[in-house]
């Protein structure tokens, strides 16, 4: 039997390319495709392939069993009185048109490479922000796609973030500490809490007056560090490298606690 | 000089059988306005966005652009205005890349798409819109992985459910993917018509006994 | 047509005596190619930086530019080529910028969201209808520019009040939304398990082999 696949086992993206390749390669007409032949080579591929542990998905699996439906049913001498109501249909057919468009596409990927090369040696130069007004902020074009990554992203983002609001807007400074020591607990060591991100997510006057005093008292305490990087910018908050050391303490917060009553 | 410009550069005119100067003083100036505008703008602007803007009627606009798209092509311009996506977009030509490249300050990241990307995205330029179990049938692989990779850059975007079971997801191509790879609209690519009568006529021209010699191995030959 | 379009292209040749056909390709080349460098670059360009870069003589650069210079020059063309601090750029003529702005503002932007907007926009679409508060608990900052951004845009509207304490506004998108991303009916949105299964597919497929093109599929081969 002759052989295709002498020289090297090739890799196939599906089991359409590999068989278009055996019949391409062959010159094999495809509207009479040797089907035989062809699936002698096809499940030849396969064999070598378990050989050298190569792993082919199921998909190849399921086109070696088409092949020899195929082979079988070409086989089967047909009845002539039905092939004279119901002229039976060619079984290669649906095959063949399969492969016919597969390898259309294959040749339309090819053409687009062909005009993206082109398209990678060709340089704009817009100079469309010079007549733009400087205050139109720069956006984003956007599709459905990103709207739902986005929400993917935020949710994640929340969900990550440890749950600290209450609906309970009476909280104490004693709390609103504890929760704080939490959140930097859980913030990775090196990077900080916005001060203005939390203030932000307090609900109430009354929870971010005491989320203000919150900060003050275990700066005090050298238990975290406000850093600010430009002037007027963000004030971050880091841990202190004391600030297991200090929050071990119950004496302290118990004094702050009396402090707050 | 001037009169020896005009008709020089636009070779719309020259089927023109009188030429008409009090007209062409202002087409002149319209297409000098023309050039200006497809030099600014970064997307591909269509003639009825242009007409629309400059208050013009859109067959003059796009007599005009044509005019220039023509002007450019000659050999000794190195820039072309080209029409993509629909639109007209000033770019520089393919075959000075070479030159060109050593003055570009930011290049622009390549678009590295694998051959399976390729083909799922000329899969859906053709039969969009398309869903993902269709794509895989059609394919007959399991993978439409690369989804994900085509959504990422914006080349297919979402276009509604199938009202089949399950309601997938459709997908089409996007104005973007034309962009990407210089296409004035879907119907540049060559139909799958064209494709079989190519096919057909390969086929035709080698015959089925004539084997051509560049194929290494002749399926006559012997196996090790 | 090419000795039509070398005789009207060139006036800087008209001063030449004796145009030699050879020389002029060369030149017609080199000249486009300046074009294109001219085109390309933000910062003006001396003639001895080109020379040094494209291995040309400094004069015939300088030559080249300037005909490129005087060819832009004239009336027909929007564009200009000029010399500024010592160096060629190419720009929009001065006359025309009145016309090119009014048309900048005219043209309709895109649909474009900062991501502040676009996370509250994806956060009303997927959990409508959705209160303020409850949108700043989720996205864990307080946005309420961006509520505006998006009324004012027509993408989401007020759906009645909560029943909750403080009876806040509940929001939810408008007809436009729809419109804008080309939806029937919210139906259409991807749900975020299709967009996971998406994911998880890439993950599968990108494995080893098919971040890279694959060199196999001779891609390099031209289509028929």
């Amino acid at each position: 039997m002759s052989s295709p696949l002498n020289v090297q086992l090739e890799h196939y993206e599906g089991p359409l390319d590999l068989l278009l390749d055996l019949i391409r390669k062959q010159e094999i007409d495809i509207y009479d495709i040797p089907i035989a032949r062809i699936t002698a080579q096809y499940l030849e591929y396969m064999q070598r392939a378990a050989e050298l542990d190569i792993e082919l998905g199921a998909e190849f699996v399921y086109m070696a069993a088409t092949l020899i439906h195929i082979k079988s049913r070409m086989l089967l001498p047909r009845d002539p009185a039905l092939a004279e109501l119901e002229p039976e249909e060619d079984p290669r057919r649906e095959l063949v048109e399969r492969l016919l468009e597969h390898e259309r596409f294959k040749h339309a990927a090819e053409m687009l490479y062909q005009k993206r090369i082109l398209e990678e040696a060709v340089w704009s130069n817009p100079q469309i922000h010079q007549f733009l007004d400087d205050e139109e902020e720069p956006g984003l074009a956007v599709t459905l796609f990103d709207l739902v990554k986005v929400l993917e992203q935020v949710l994640e983002r929340a969900r990550r973030r440890p749950v600290y609001e209450v609906a309970d807007e009476d909280v104490s400074v004693p709390e609103m500490m504890a929760r704080l020591k939490e959140l930097l607990e859980h913030t990775p060591a090196g990077e900080t809490l916005s001060v203005r991100e939390l203030f932000e997510r307090q609900k109430s006057r009354r929870a971010v007056v005491a989320m203000f005093l919150a900060i003050l008292e275990m700066a005090k305490l050298q238990a975290i560090r406000l850093v600010q990087k430009d002037l007027f910018g963000d004030i971050a908050i880091q841990r202190h490298r004391r600030f297991a050391e200090v929050l071990a303490c119950p004496e302290a917060l118990a004094a702050i606690e009396e402090g707050y009553r | 000089m001037d009169s020896f410009d005009a008709n020089a550069v636009a070779p719309a005119r020259e089927t023109d059988p009188e030429p008409e100067p009090a007209r062409d003083a202002a087409e002149e100036r319209l297409r000098a306005v023309l050039e200006a505008i497809v030099y600014v703008t970064d997307e591909p602007l269509t003639p009825a966005q242009i007409a629309a803007a400059l208050g013009e009627p859109q067959d003059r606009i796009e007599r005009l652009l044509r005019s220039l798209v023509e002007e450019y092509d000659k050999p000794h311009h190195g820039l072309a205005v080209r029409l993509i996506a629909g639109g007209y977009k000033m770019t520089t030509k393919p075959e000075h890349h070479e030159a060109v490249r050593a003055f570009v300050k930011n290049l622009k990241p390549p678009l590295k798409l694998s051959m399976a990307a390729l083909e799922t995205l000329a899969l859906i330029a053709y039969k969009q819109p398309i869903t993902a179990p269709e794509i895989m049938a059609i394919r007959g692989v399991q993978g439409a992985g690369v989804l994900k990779t085509l959504l990422d850059r914006k080349l297919i975007t979402t276009a509604g459910r199938k009202n089949v079971v399950g309601r997938p997801i459709l997908y089409k191509t996007t104005k973007e993917f034309l962009v990407q790879f210089g296409l004035k609209d879907l119907s540049e690519l060559p139909t799958l018509k064209e494709f079989e009568e190519l096919r057909r006529m390969a086929l035709e021209d080698d015959g089925p006994s004539s084997a051509q010699p560049e194929t290494g191995s002749a399926p006559g030959e012997a196996p090790p």
